[in-house]
């Protein structure tokens, strides 16, 4: 995360872009804390998004235009609204949700130190020698990731495509299931 | 990275773009704030208990807000988010298949992926997820 | 100019626009409904047939007073106006209305960009709905969700098709790449989108999450004054911004005869009559059933789009 | 099902489209006001000489919102060896028009002829209360009354002036053939004044001040009081 940061020569004089970076990174993890911490559900699922938005900021800073919007588009406007759905038809009350509260949470700790640790870890490693360039051109435009994508990532693209499709059946036959025990 | 093929737009300009449709959304917030705080001055406060109840149709309502909702919202929803990953893919790739170097093959690959977007749909649609009831 | 006070005017320019066009747009409606169904509509507010009419409406919502219910989630309620607003605030600084870089904003992935911002604004009705204590309200917010959610896709098909044709996801690259001949090719994938649109900003027929005659007033049930007038400013809001983006991509923005010195007025002009299709919809058409609508989307729209995306790509690479 | 798919969705389009290019049905009320029908059901008027305080208002109306206050007086014999007279004085008569549904059937059921619509439709008030009519009211509506429309051109000649004509030439045939004869006391002051208005309102039966109210129940009220044939065909238009 603070590659951007790092690997600029002049660490000591940071620049607009650099100062918002760190910003809006620590509101991120600030929204990420509460997620986890609050106890009224649906605020959680709020928080998520303040969380997910400021990353999609975080994204346009490194110039990744289209994952940012992707970010937004996909996070923001769908996997929160569908996380939203499912508490909204289970049980979302206004106010505390006192049950909400497991004894794991310790372990959820640990286990989430841990994979941040491994995430951390596998990006620094695999980005090591690496920088974004934030004087030069903008690298992260639609035209770019589509070359990219399509020059190099064919195969990946074609067998996510059949991924998508077993997750869309899966999701049919369980709620057709579903429907039939009713 | 390989050489690009595709324009490039500096990253001043980049920042420029984007610091103006940060300074949009301040400004509507600023907005909203004045609006807000006009408001505020303006208009009146008597809160009563009769007033302060949930309206809902005319009549006090009974019981809580929440109810139980047909799952079937939920599958829809499902189905989005699984489709519009798919279809992200179309921007990038709709920017790129007609510059020279891609053409035919890229369009077939795309045919191909939009394919099994369509054999996902007709699955949906056979197995009559697509109906409501 | 200098480049901060060019920024700052761009900005006041974006929220001028916005305070300004979906007024024209409410006003327009008040009057072409009041028309189509033989009538006046308003004649008092201002003097000439009623021009004044949404000004005292404004004024009228800012003396109200703003009720919370006891039941509802305070917080939210009360933010619940400003998401649903924001967004098309946002947006409107990428349309791009004439020639020569008038535009408030060169943003690259400006389709894109504009069309993931749109989709945040139905977490405002999410967040309306569930906050207010009101099981319509509840209600309501699940239908524009779903609803949102099953529009939303044949929306972004339907772009895809204009991005392939152009090249670029940029508006103002997606206009200077503009044919005329694009209009006949990129039809249905015009229809697909303005339909989706409409479907989107919960306009009639497509207004299930607000129908009032069976869950009241959907997720704005519960509000009033100002947070209303929020809402109700978004809805037209939206409608200005789904028109323009309509014009922008599917009926070459700016273009026309004389582009060069009043390509501006093309653009307007041809949003102008996209939002009267808006209105002359809302009045000539009974509301569809949720089933219906749903049905609509996933067996009609997308298998359209996909159809549009096909053709599109088969005549860029045999042109090309 | 239509040929053309889509059909039935452009005719919507036309319909609306039409309706916007011809001319609004809208009247700008207070600055123009409308033109009503001579029997539009405004307001209720009382023509207060007509009343005898027989009640069948008050009791008929399905909610209850006639009031109706009198005494009795005792008028002298008008001959000596005559008996005396008793006669029923309004006092007050009131109607309480936010309890009023505007059924008509008080109208409908008055036997002389003292209640009729009147177009007056602008008595709102900022307090229900004031919303009780007295009859000093009821008696101003009275005049706002349109006369009824004129019959059509072979219509019948209209019950009651059939009547008036026919006691007139009565009257007139009495006269010729003998003097001695003494008519009724009670009809007498009456009928040497009503014969000529009769006679008047016969030789225009078919226009409209014929059947002006006052005109009619005057014409009725010389000829026959106790026939209330004559009243409800003056009003038999309104029926259905």
């Amino acid at each position: 995360m603070n590659l951007a940061v790092a690997s600029h020569p002049g660490f000591l004089s940071p620049t607009g872009v650099e100062i918002t970076f760190v910003l809006v990174g620590l509101i991120t993890l600030g929204a990420a804390l509460v997620t986890v911490t609050t106890k009224q559900l649906v605020h959680a699922a709020l928080w998520l998004v303040v969380a997910l938005g400021g990353l999609a900021v975080e994204y346009l800073l490194l110039t990744a235009e289209f994952i940012a919007w992707v970010q937004v588009l996909i996070y923001v406007g769908s996997v929160v609204v569908l996380l939203l759905f499912g508490l909204m038809m289970t049980k979302a009350p206004i106010g505390r949700s006192p049950d909400a509260d497991s004894d794991n949470r310790w372990t959820a700790l640990a286990v989430a130190v841990l994979a941040a640790a491994t995430l951390v870890w596998v990006v620094v490693d695999a980005f090591r020698s690496t920088w974004v360039s934030l004087g030069g051109a903008a690298q992260g435009s639609t035209e770019v990731t589509g070359e990219f994508l399509f020059r190099q990532w064919v195969l990946p693209f074609e067998a996510l495509s059949v991924l998508l499709l077993a997750a869309l059946v899966g999701a049919i036959v369980l709620s057709r299931r579903d429907s039939r025990e009713r | 990275m390989p050489e690009s093929t595709v324009p490039t737009i500096s990253a001043a300009g980049y920042f420029h773009t984007y610091s103006l449709v940060g300074l949009v959304a301040v400004v509507g917030v600023l907005f909203v704030t004045v609006a807000f705080t006009t408001g505020h001055l303006l208009r009146p406060m008597v809160p009563t208990r009769e007033k302060m109840l949930t309206y809902e149709c005319g009549v006090d309502p009974v019981g809580d807000g929440w109810a139980h909702t047909q799952i079937r919202y939920y599958v829809y929803s499902f189905l989005y988010v699984i489709f519009a990953v798919d279809a992200i893919y179309l921007f990038p790739w709709a920017t790129v298949f007609a510059a020279p170097g891609f053409g035919g093959s890229t369009l077939v690959e795309m045919f191909v992926f939009l394919g099994f977007l369509a054999v996902g749909l007709l699955y949906a649609w056979k197995k009559g997820v697509l109906e409501w009831a | 100019m200098n480049p901060t006070l060019d920024m700052v005017l761009r900005a006041v320019g974006v929220l001028v626009v916005f305070m300004v066009l979906p007024l024209t747009v409410g006003q327009a409606e008040h009057k072409v409904m009041a028309h189509m169904q033989g009538r006046l509509g308003p004649m008092y507010a201002g003097g000439f047939h009623g021009w004044a009419q949404l000004v005292a409406d404004g004024v009228k919502f800012v003396q109200k007073e703003d009720i919370v219910p006891t039941g509802a989630d305070r917080r939210v309620f009360q933010l619940a106006p400003v998401v649903a607003l924001l967004p098309y605030l946002v947006v409107l600084i990428a349309i791009p209305v004439g020639p020569h870089g008038f535009v408030g904003a060169t943003v690259d992935a400006g389709l894109f960009f504009v069309l993931a911002m749109m989709g945040v604004g139905v977490l405002g009705s999410l967040m309306a709905g569930w906050a207010s204590a009101n099981k319509f309200s509840l209600l309501g917010a699940l239908r524009s969700a779903a609803q949102l959610m099953a529009y939303e896709l044949p929306m972004l098909l339907a772009a895809a098709s204009v991005a392939m044709a152009a090249g670029t996801v940029s508006l103002p690259g997606l206009l200077s790449a503009f044919h005329w001949w694009w209009i006949p090719w990129q039809l249905v994938g015009g229809l697909v989108f303005f339909t989706a649109g409409l479907a989107e900003l919960q306009r009639p027929p497509f207004d299930m999450p607000v129908a009032d005659s069976e869950i009241i007033f959907g997720a704005y049930t519960e509000y009033t004054g100002l947070r209303f007038a929020l809402f109700l400013l978004a809805e037209y809001a939206g409608i200005v911004v789904l028109c323009a983006l309509t014009s922008v991509l599917y009926l070459g923005g700016w273009h026309g005869p004389w582009s060069g010195s009043v390509g501006w007025l093309w653009t307007l002009v041809k949003t102008g009559l996209l939002a009267f299709v808006v209105i002359w919809l809302r009045v000539s058409y009974p509301r569809l059933r949720e089933d219906q609508l749903q049905k609509f989307a996933w067996t009609v729209l997308i298998p359209l789009s996909l159809l549009q995306i096909a053709l599109t790509g088969i005549v860029k690479v045999v042109i090309s | 099902m239509s040929p053309i798919p889509g059909h039935g969705l452009a005719k919507g389009l036309a319909v609306t489209l039409r309706t916007m290019t011809r001319r609004t049905v809208t009247q700008q009320y207070p600055e123009t006001l409308p033109e009503l029908p001579p029997r539009s059901r405004g307001v209720i008027g009382l023509f207060e000489e007509n009343c005898t305080v027989c009640m069948l208002c008050a009791r008929e109306c399905p909610d209850w919102c006639i009031y109706i206050d009198s005494h009795k007086e005792t008028t002298p014999a008008a001959a000596p060896g005559g008996r005396e007279r008793s006669r029923n004085v309004l006092d007050r008569f009131a109607i309480d028009f936010s309890l009023c549904m505007y059924c008509g059937i008080c109208i409908e059921v008055c036997p002389f002829d003292a209640l009729f619509w009147s177009p007056e439709f602008e008595y709102a008030e900022t307090d229900i209360r004031e919303l009780t009519h007295e009859r000093d009211t009821l008696r101003e509506w009275m005049w706002t009354v349109p006369p009824p429309p004129a019959l059509d051109p072979a219509a019948e000649e209209p019950k009651e002036l059939a009547a008036a004509r026919k006691s007139v030439d009565k009257l007139a045939a009495e006269a010729r053939v003998a003097v001695q004869a003494p008519p009724a006391p009670a009809a007498q002051p009456a009928s040497a004044a009503q014969p000529a208005k009769g006679a008047t309102a016969a030789t225009d039966a078919n226009t409209k001040d014929a059947t002006d109210p006052k005109d009619a129940t005057a014409a009725k009220d010389a000829t026959e009081p106790k026939d209330d044939k004559g009243p409800k065909d003056d009003k038999g238009g309104e029926r259905p």
